[in-house]
């Protein structure tokens, strides 16, 4: 190849690359956009979509009812992460730099947000998170729309301590929410008087639980307190069934939701016990007609949890909160955030100004015959301060 | 006293999933040097058969038999696609395979997507052993693990083609010279592996929740075991299969399941170095 | 093109590289700010590759593991930066003299490794497979491990300095990381054309032979070995700047493997071949992917394998190819920095 | 050929002290003796061709005085020091450099790094990662090209050049590595008749030129005839004559052995 021909591939190559990276047309209106980066592929992709259609209902309820700022319609512009910290982190700085959103929505997993809460405080957009988590963060820029441990652990250890044994077993997977979730199991159980006979952890993608089993088996625990989302926790309580321990040993399968009826058969989620701020099931007006409102829109088997719920929310909130200001400023719009009131599938629930986390009603839910259903109502859960008395500003 | 009982119980259990995993790559490797980094996938490939015979209401046990057709078929069609090409170029094969591992990920999430997938158990029922709930299907698994290990050490040691495939491994161009058909050989090896993988791919999908990443789980241990136990015999993935599996499994009884990821990876590793020949391995010629 | 502009190409085959360059100078001045942001990130993963390409293309060390150097640079230089070592503060920690700890840290670690590993003779297939247990265990080691952050790994990486001035703006920083490529690449460069460069190859080539001529063979490889993983380090320490950010991802068997993916795609052999496949693949990635979701991935496991089958040199490593030495020329041909 | 001098002209002062000396050195493989007792010595600036049937030990022999091997017993030594069970490349760093019966070219590079391959072995440079060729090395190498005729072909790969060219570049090789003693395993093997002329034309011009003590493993006669100097016959491990061309031509023993061989 000589040297004319190689220059001239090269340049082409290169030309490639860079328009690669063309601009992209310019809108004829003037949308208001809200990005979300969740996964949709590489693990968490089940709570993702669930986001996503709760994301998506709201966005059309609010354009079907005119908009926003004198009937700017919103506009989703939806990112997948790939359950990856570093393409949340890439997601999140495409959608505010190129795409000039008002906010970013997601994503699922605590180590994504921790990876994109940097960029949030960078370029001063706030960052809208929707999923359950430890507690404890504090950011003017982050709105969490999550339950943390006082609003599930306070409660559900208290009520499995009294109804079935003070003995509890901690099993999670080997990472920051279940190490600070088996540290407000453990700060519950001492509360009661109980006794946590156990902890362990594992790590991502094993198969064989046996040698974990046995351990639940002799340690005398009443309780499993299980931390396993996912996969791999359907591949443990499918063993754990197998073994013939489920009656001996109740089990709480922390985020557990009505994900778990379609890959469990009835006979292995029997008997699991779960806390969330909603369940599809919840006999109130307001829940019947939000999971009838996300069957019309995506048809009768879609799945509607607390996460299509928090991620609906979400928009809300932010609706509410550029009409307060008036305008698209995202600064303006942050300062405007604190303390709406929003009411999705399970009563009015606030979003505090003070620390950005919400107010909440809580239920504790028993998986029965193939179904998730309510087995107490714990109301409204006021969480303690996640700032403590710091100043968010 | 009986826990010991118990805990060789699950050891033995886990050990045999291990040497029935590895079976096949052994096979592969030993007699034909190619490192099969899609092994995993036909392991994928195995278990989603049955997820998909279970889809379509035909349940499990067509599933069994119909995945080490399947999937022999399709190790087949990669033989002679791609890896005949690569015989000589030994890294080459890795990486070959390993892009083909990638390749079939992929269509197994378009079809499939990529959450987890659950088929019902086909033996739901358990015995007493040791006065513990023991599941009948494990029973079926360590069955059908020492079958297969019977049936391959038959054919290896027993039968024409395995004196022929063990003259392969010794010298391979002596025994081309001496009328082996050797290209068939691979053929029939490299097909015969993956049939393997399909099958412990299919026996172990009741055990847990089927999804896209499930095979990269056995590979690294599976091939662990190999290389501890020895590639050029097939008595290495006896005892290769004892002491990562065994070592796991007791391991995560002791102390917790992510301290014997790390400790059993870094002892195999420590011990592949030591003897890169394997502990049941032959002299290295000097 | 004009015929003259073509004539000096073909006089100066520098003058290619030269073209590169300047389209990198330029590009902040034509794109927006998004798409520095994203190019930066693709320089730091294009330096990355070319330490790879140092280990596998140059001395035939196939390193399925190579993630755990940019990821050991990553971390060391969150953990100085942030004083989270103990007895190392002050001066020692900021962002310069981190970086520096980063990138020693990972040669000495690769010292220590390659020694373990070439010293055992251990090559080809079981090389592959202990590197790649290795790069799972790191990042079980990361996941584990609360103090560096465990699963949600470290963030609040402070920016780098210079003149007293932090390095923040997205233009300034472009500038910083291209600088950074330019210079490894003008290094790596030199250590291949160096006699040194050779002897690796010829090591690569046929080690009995090499080691025939009174070469320690394992001596050069544990060298170019922990060469190419401070390179990594390099990389991974301008990661975490770039990012603010560093987790297990970084370490684990994933990066490692996509990095494995740009090398070979881009082509092995040549430095500049493989930092221009990691930002192809990248860039590629980045507008494909969402096009395609799933059959982006399918796409490009179905190309490897067919440049593995193919084109063993990659998409640009037969354009590239530039051997000052081999023409022997003209002495000290090949230091034209 | 060419007739510039050749620059790699060794210090030959110290004649008549044998460079190279086996004692009684031995090796067995299991119940095999390869090698039995050969005790040779080889003087300063000496060509030497051993020749033997198939089978009869020259290359373990070889193999034994390049570490490739560990003998079963006796002594080597080379300038007077013990080398017996040294590690390869420390004795191939004293001075001993081997030509190995296939080609040991590194077909991947090109021709003239082939040569900078063994020419900076001696050195410490290789240490400097950055350290340059200097026009001195460079003109030397060319000049060794231009000794085995491989000039024109500097910028080509190895795996381009005939079967007789990689030869003659691995004899380049091993000079470039400045070696006392040169070990050449059959460097003629598959050549055609001018070949083998010119290699044997080449090697007597090393000898002479820089007197490197060669030893040389051969069958083609025409090749030792051309050669002349001392010859060693080795028959079932142990050394069975040694004496000039033409006394090792006459011998009927010798004959018998070979045609033994062929019956």
């Amino acid at each position: 190849m000589g040297s004319k021909q190689r220059w001239i591939a090269v340049a082409a190559l290169l030309a490639c690359v860079l328009l690669a990276f063309a601009p992209p047309a310019v809108a004829g209106k003037k949308p208001v956009k809200i990005g979300v980066v969740l996964p949709l592929s590489g693990g968490f992709e089940i709570y993702g979509n669930l986001g996503v259609r709760g994301a998506k209902m709201a966005v059309a309820e609010i354009n079907a009812a005119g908009g926003v700022l004198d009937g700017r319609p919103l506009e989703l512009i939806i990112e997948d992460n790939k359950t990856d910290p570093k393409t949340s982190v890439e997601k999140a700085k495409k959608l505010i730099l190129r795409d000039k959103v008002v906010a970013v929505m997601g994503p699922v997993s605590s180590a994504a947000r921790d990876a994109m809460t940097p960029v949030a405080v960078k370029y001063k957009t706030p960052l809208l998170y929707g999923i359950d988590y430890e507690g404890g963060v504090c950011n003017r820029y982050v709105f969490l729309y999550s339950a943390i441990p006082d609003h599930d652990m306070d409660k559900m250890v208290p009520y499995m301590g009294q109804k079935y044994g003070k003995t509890f077993y901690v099993f999670g997977y080997d990472y920051v929410w279940p190490h600070k979730m088996t540290e407000a199991i453990q700060r519950n159980v001492d509360k009661i008087g109980g006794k946590v006979v156990g902890v362990e952890y594992t790590p991502f993608g094993v198969k064989d639980f046996t040698p974990t089993i046995q351990k639940i088996a002799k340690s005398g625990a009443k309780v499993l307190m299980l931390i396993v989302p996912g996969a791999d926790g359907f591949t443990f309580i499918k063993q754990f069934t197998e073994f013939g321990l489920k009656d001996k040993i109740k089990i709480v399968a922390l985020a557990s939701d009505e994900n778990y009826l379609t890959a469990l058969t009835p006979q292995q989620s029997e008997g699991i016990f779960t806390a969330l701020p909603f369940l599809a099931s919840l006999d109130k007006p307001e829940a019947k007609d939000f999971v009838a409102r996300q069957k019309k829109m995506f048809g009768n088997d879609v799945v509607v949890t607390w996460a299509t719920c928090s991620h609906y929310g979400l928009v809300m909130l932010l609706k509410k909160a550029i009409e307060k200001a008036g305008t698209d400023d995202r600064e303006k719009i942050i300062d405007n955030m604190g303390d709406l009131t929003v009411t999705v599938g399970n009563g009015p629930e606030t979003m505090r100004a003070k620390d950005h986390h919400m107010i909440l009603n809580m239920l504790i839910g028993k998986f029965t015959g193939g179904k998730l259903v309510v087995e107490k109502d714990l109301g409204r859960i006021v969480p303690s301060d996640q700032c403590k008395g710091k100043d968010l500003q | 006293m009986w826990d010991i009982g118990i805990q060789l119980l699950h050891s033995l259990n886990y050990i045999l999933v291990l040497v029935l995993v590895a079976m096949g790559l052994v096979i592969i490797f030993g007699l034909m040097r190619v490192i099969n980094m899609a092994h995993g996938e036909f392991f994928l490939l195995g278990a989603y058969t049955v997820v998909l015979t279970s889809q379509r209401g035909l349940g499990f046990w067509p599933g069994l038999v119909l995945a080490p057709v399947i999937v022999g078929l399709v190790g087949m069609v990669i033989e002679w696609a791609v890896i005949r090409h690569l015989y000589h170029r030994l890294l080459d094969s890795i990486l070959a395979t390993w892009g083909i591992s990638i390749a079939i990920k992929q269509l197994i999430i378009i079809f499939f997507g990529p959450a987890g997938l659950m088929i019902k158990p086909p033996l739901p029922q358990s015995v007493h052993i040791l006065g513990l709930v023991y599941p009948v299907y494990r029973l079926f698994i360590m069955g059908v693990s020492v079958a297969v290990i019977a049936l391959t050490f038959y054919l290896f040691q027993r039968t024409d083609f395995g004196l022929g495939a063990r003259a392969v491994i010794a010298n391979r161009d002596m025994a081309a010279a001496l009328g082996i058909n050797t290209r068939r050989m691979n053929r029939v090896t490299f097909t015969f592996g993956s049939a393997l993988a399909g099958l412990a791919g299919a026996v172990m999908a009741p055990l847990m929740s089927c999804d896209p990443q499930m095979g990269l789980g056995f590979f690294i241990p599976a091939f662990l075991s190999i290389l501890v136990g020895g590639a050029g015999a097939l008595s290495g993935v006896l005892v290769g299969g004892a002491v990562v599996g065994g070592g796991d499994s007791l391991i995560s009884f002791l102390f917790s399941p992510v301290t014997a990821q790390i400790v059993v990876f870094s002892l195999a590793i420590v011990l592949i170095r030591i003897r890169p020949q394997g502990l049941v391995g032959g002299r290295r010629h000097e | 093109m004009s015929n003259a502009a073509a004539r000096t190409l073909r006089a100066h085959p520098l003058a290619l590289q030269l073209v590169i360059l300047a389209g990198f100078a330029l590009f902040p001045l034509a794109g927006d700010d998004y798409l520095v942001v994203e190019l930066t990130q693709y320089l730091v993963y294009g330096i990355f590759a070319m330490g790879l390409s140092l280990v596998w293309g140059y001395a035939g060390i196939l390193c399925f593991g190579h993630a755990v150097f940019f990821g050991l640079g990553a971390y060391v230089m969150a953990l100085v930066s942030k004083g989270m070592v103990p007895g190392i503060g002050g001066a020692l920690a900021s962002g310069w003299a981190a970086m520096a700890l980063a990138v020693a840290v990972v040669a000495l670690f690769a010292v220590l490794l390659g020694y373990f590993l070439f010293y055992g003779r251990l090559s080809g297939p079981y090389l592959g497979i202990v590197t790649l247990a290795i790069s799972v265990i790191a990042e079980r080691v990361a996941i584990k491990w609360y103090y560096i952050g465990g699963y949600n790994g470290l963030t609040g990486i402070p920016p780098l300095s210079l003149g007293g001035r932090e390095i923040i703006d997205i233009v300034p920083m472009y500038y910083l990381i291209a600088s950074f490529a330019v210079g490894v690449y003008l290094l790596c460069r030199r250590i291949v054309a160096s006699p040194f460069g050779t002897i690796v190859a010829a090591v690569r080539d046929n080690e009995d032979r090499a080691e025939f001529f009174g070469y320690n063979t394992a001596y050069y490889k544990i060298v170019i070995f922990a060469v190419g993983a401070a390179v990594a380090g390099l990389a991974g320490a301008l990661f975490a700047v770039v990012t603010e950010f560093v987790s297990p991802t970084m370490i684990g068997f994933g990066m490692s493997t996509e990095v494995l993916i740009w090398v070979a795609l881009g082509g092995k052999e040549v430095l500049l071949a493989s930092f221009l496949g990691a930002l192809l693949v990248r860039a590629m990635e980045s507008f494909l992917s969402d096009v395609l979701t799933y059959y982006w991935f399918l796409i490009l496991g179905l190309f490897f394998v067919a440049c593995v089958m193919f084109f063993p040199r990659g998409v640009f490593g037969r354009l590239l190819a530039a051997r000052p030495m081999a023409t022997g020329a003209k002495a000290g041909g090949a230091g034209e920095t | 050929m060419d007739d510039r001098p050749d620059r790699f002209v060794h210090e030959t002062g110290r004649h008549r002290v044998a460079l190279l000396e086996t004692q009684g050195i031995t090796k067995k493989f299991g119940g095999l003796t390869a090698v039995d007792h050969v005790s040779l010595k080889l003087a300063d600036a000496e060509l030497r061709c051993i020749i033997g049937p198939n089978g009869c030990g020259k290359t373990t022999l070889f193999n034994l005085i390049t570490g490739h091997y560990k003998p079963s017993g006796g002594r080597i030594l080379f300038q007077g020091r013990d080398i017996t069970g040294q590690a390869v490349h420390r004795i191939s760093r004293m001075g001993i450099g081997r030509k190995f019966q296939v080609p040991g070219v590194f077909d991947e590079l090109t021709v003239y790094e082939n040569i900078r391959v063994p020419f900076f072995s001696g050195q410490r440079q290789p240490m400097l990662m950055f350290g340059r060729m200097d026009a001195a090395a460079h003109d030397e190498i060319m000049a060794n090209l231009a000794g085995i005729d491989l000039a024109s072909k500097a910028g080509e790969p190895a795996s381009n050049l005939s079967h007789g060219q990689r030869q003659w570049l691995e004899i380049g090789m091993v000079l470039a590595s400045r070696p006392r003693l040169m070990l050449l395993d059959e460097p003629t093997a598959g050549m055609t008749v001018a070949e083998t002329r010119k290699t044997a034309r080449l090697i007597r011009r090393i000898s002479a030129q820089t007197g490197i003590s060669i030893l040389v493993i051969e069958h083609d006669i025409g090749f030792i005839r051309e050669i002349g100097g001392h010859i060693t016959v080795m028959y079932k491990g142990a050394i069975f004559r040694e004496g000039s061309y033409r006394q090792i031509q006459e011998d009927p023993a010798v004959r018998e052995i070979y045609l033994g061989r062929r019956r």
